[in-house]
């Protein structure tokens, strides 16, 4: 890991890059809103980690995919609600941490409040784009409509077409992977991006581990770049991704993602894991 | 004759068979998947697929782990952000087929991804629930489905609704103002539904080779309509075969 | 320029490389809503010069910036409605030809509907989107509201929250000019776009006119790519943006931005502009 | 002393000073643009630039042309689609100035950027409309405008409202929703005006060198209010006339 007082250009006064657990301490707070997302690709798994590590509670975690990550917290009992549109271990099964959670309240009981891809994305687009609500076609025909929240219908104030609007998403904290930062503190990810933009407009704070740090980012098919005044805090955290893959540095550690379906459908096996892979063991990636 | 393929292989090929070259197809992950990248390696080599992780004609050269493995990504003409994908692409009716997977279906080929048994807050057994689906059901031109036919996944009712098909028949779709036009065929292990064109009630209208009618009924958790004029499936050619078993390898590896 | 039956791969049954005025005549008729997008770069001069020599009528033109290229349109008698949300001549003044078509009706009477930026830009999102419309924070305190149109209020469904809505726009026809193309039909574009994915997405019909066909595209940093089945028609127009400008190929000409402001003063001038360099030209770029 | 430099020259001056290092800038093209860039080479060099054709953290090394210059885009950080630029940057409420100019301004900080004289129909003089202004008056935490004043340009009544200021004072803005905190100050190149704190009337509060305050109140198409406590600007050090005359120059280039 690279020293956090890294040489920043004269044009910051103050450094953004942080220790991980010095970002996690200063920026996530027990009760907050919280977003990590990243799908399937560039999930902040040690951030996730160092969260578990720091104890942190009462969050409402929102990620359309939970994956591993979110099951790994919500087993440890840091979180109180969980806002999600596809709740899996993908391409391996169920989320067991996530159904003892919600089905027997262990460690703590959860709540849920379920959405679709379209209609949680919509949520975020309304949360960057500062209003309330935004509209869509979505939920229609589906029984999750009466088992969710923040979903309603609207009509047009131009004919007589009847819409759906959801409520705009603003997470106090959006922690994010991505490949790289610059000195500066602007940071770039390709590849697969998801909803990463609009959870970093969405948000009051945001949190960016990245790979390394480049004198100068070089263009890519398919990338965004995140200005550094978006950003309050940057950790440089190599494999911070793993298991989850990161496009041009690692690819999925899939044999981790199956073992954790036996490692967690079993509370003391889960626990094991907890003691020895974040309890026991500090800050870092892979 | 059943003996040279398996029921898995026969569905695949049955469902990507009916993917017509240079449609764009919206991809479900798992079977829909396989089939999808099989069909472009068969008739349909243009097939344009999008996944809902953002990855736009994607042509990957092995099955991809979950939708957003970084193989889809590599093999894309570009990579969108979710809000393009699911409002430009999806929501404004561009996809010509929709292709879905499921774990229950009814008659009407609503779908459920949700949860098995009792209620949404005490399930027996918790699904991962909507993802996509949903909205690829609501707006694509049409939907096929895949599923294997048992009285586990063809259900009487499903236990949620979690993407409607055609709800409790005609008109449902219109009053839920669904944009697209609903199911087209369900193909499973053993043959191949069909929506009724007056009730759109699906109805078995192909018969893989070696399957008995009989067993379709058996398999069926309601009243099964089968069409006076059930066909049988074209049995897989030694190209088909060959082609789905070198996809399916390239996920060992 | 290069040949219209330039070989294609094996995947594209029919070629969509059309030569400008085929192209132009295949998809744009009178009476058509059209837009003609480019934020001060790649503005499509060619197409809409290939428009004039057409003689076509009655269009609703729908643009942001109107600029020189609706200037012409609208002086050569094409326009019949234009809907917009800034009309000047960049860094240089008026569009003396829309005053005076507006003013004037010369050479016809012309409707106009204007709008803010933010505003014309969420109508073609929620056209891109295929809703009948979108909700922003616009126009409030702003005389305008009461002289346009497709624009109201809309409370939330969620809180008192009143906001604006915006009614879709969606283009029979849009055209673009890009930097360049590949075989396969697809287009690729850089730089400022401006709204240029969210017209194509709403229209029926789009026309892309490039500077070049390429093998192979190269990743540049800020670039979208527009898949070819978005796509009806690719014309191959070097210089097809001219006198605005393509990034990376060659800069606006401003002296033509200025020469404009003389030249469309006066109606006498205008026509002798219009014939000879529109009526007595065939098509192409500068 | 008024003779070392040009009113507009100190006026570009007097606007560039006013920007803090660091802030968030979305700018006008014209003279606000040539004061944030301007202010770029002296107190504010990590002033972050945004323009309304999508350039995000723009460095340019001249002056741009339009509001979508080449020189923009190929000195910004990253260009972006303008759905992004104005529901994402500036609809949010994440722009600290927004930076204006105008036609025509009245006593509230109204401007107008729409047309002169008679009717919207029927103008004696059109100008542009509205481009990015009304939703960068509406949203910005504050708005700076910079104008020349004339009686033609500083008026009782503005002939159109484009973009609200205070409206008819206290209340007008909470009225129509706006988010951001509106004109906080207009440079001319006779001086500089506040609102007032309780009325929220512009109130001339500093001087350029060499102006007097009949000058001002002369300009002014309404009983202009000055401040009991009225300034006068630091004159330009030379330092600040040679980079204003620098970057001035390059848009001759």
């Amino acid at each position: 890991m690279i020293d956090a007082t890294i040489e920043l250009d004269g044009a910051l006064k103050v450094s953004k890059f942080l220790e991980l657990p010095q970002a996690i301490e200063s920026y996530v707070k027990n009760g907050d809103v919280i977003a990590m997302e990243g799908f399937t690709h560039l999930i902040p798994f040690a951030a996730g980690h160092e969260i578990i590590r720091q104890k942190i509670t009462d969050l409402t975690a929102v990620r359309l995919t939970p994956d591993l990550i979110y099951d790994q917290m919500i087993g440890a009992g840091c979180v109180k609600k969980l806002i999600f549109s596809w709740g899996g271990n993908p391409g391996v099964g169920s989320l067991h941490r996530f159904r003892d959670a919600y089905q027997n309240s262990w460690p703590n009981k959860i709540e849920i409040e379920e959405h679709t891809h379209a209609g949680l994305t919509n949520r975020y687009v309304a949360g960057a784009s500062g209003i309330g609500f935004a509209v869509l076609k979505g939920y229609s025909g589906s029984d999750l409509v009466s088992h969710t929240q923040n979903v309603a219908e609207i009509k047009s104030p131009f004919s007589d077409e009847v819409i759906t609007a959801v409520a705009a998403i603003n997470p106090d904290v959006t922690i994010l992977h991505a490949q790289q930062a610059d000195k500066a503190g602007n940071v770039m990810m390709w590849g697969i991006t998801g909803v990463a933009k609009e959870a970093v407009f969405a948000a009051s704070k945001v949190i960016v581990t990245v790979e390394e740090v480049v004198e100068k980012f070089e263009p890519k098919f398919s990338s965004i770049i995140i200005p550094s005044n978006l950003i309050d805090a940057i950790s440089v955290v190599p494999n911070g991704a793993w298991p989850s893959y990161a496009s041009d540095f690692y690819e999925r550690d899939n044999n981790q993602y199956i073992a954790w379906d036996d490692i967690s459908k079993d509370r003391d096996r889960f626990t094991e894991w907890l003691n020895s892979e974040i309890y026991n063991k500090s800050s870092a990636g892979k | 004759m059943n003996t040279t393929w398996t029921a898995d292989e026969m569905m695949t090929i049955a469902a990507a068979r009916t993917l017509q070259d240079g449609n764009t197809c919206f991809v479900g992950i798992g079977i829909p998947s396989t089939a999808a990248i099989l069909a472009k390696s068969m008739q349909a080599p243009s097939l344009f697929l999008i996944y809902e992780s953002g990855t736009v004609n994607t042509n990957p050269q092995k099955l991809p782990l979950s939708i957003g493995d970084g193989e889809l990504a590599n093999h894309a003409l570009t990579v969108v952000g979710m809000p393009e994908i699911f409002n430009y692409w999806l929501q404004s009716g561009r996809i010509d087929v929709g292709f879905l997977g499921a774990a229950q279906i009814d008659r009407f080929a609503n779908i459920n991804t949700t949860f098995i048994g009792q209620t949404y807050d005490s399930p027996k057994v918790r699904l991962p629930g909507a993802g996509g689906a949903t909205e690829i059901a609501a707006s694509c031109k049409e939907v096929a489905i895949i599923i294997r036919q048992t009285t586990r996944t063809f259900v009487k009712q499903v236990d949620f609704v979690t993407s409607m098909g055609f709800g409790d028949g005609p008109g449902s779709r219109e009053k839920n103002r669904l944009r697209g036009g609903g199911p087209s065929r369900v193909i499973t292990d053993l043959g191949i539904l069909e929506p009724d064109p007056k009730t759109l009630e699906l109805t078995m209208t192909y018969l893989h080779p070696g399957v008995d009618i009989s067993q379709a009924i058996e398999n069926t958790g309601w009243e099964l309509k089968v069409s006076p004029n059930l066909k049988t499936t074209k049995a897989p050619e030694q190209s088909e075969l060959d082609k789905v078993r070198a996809l399916v390898s390239t996920s060992d590896k």
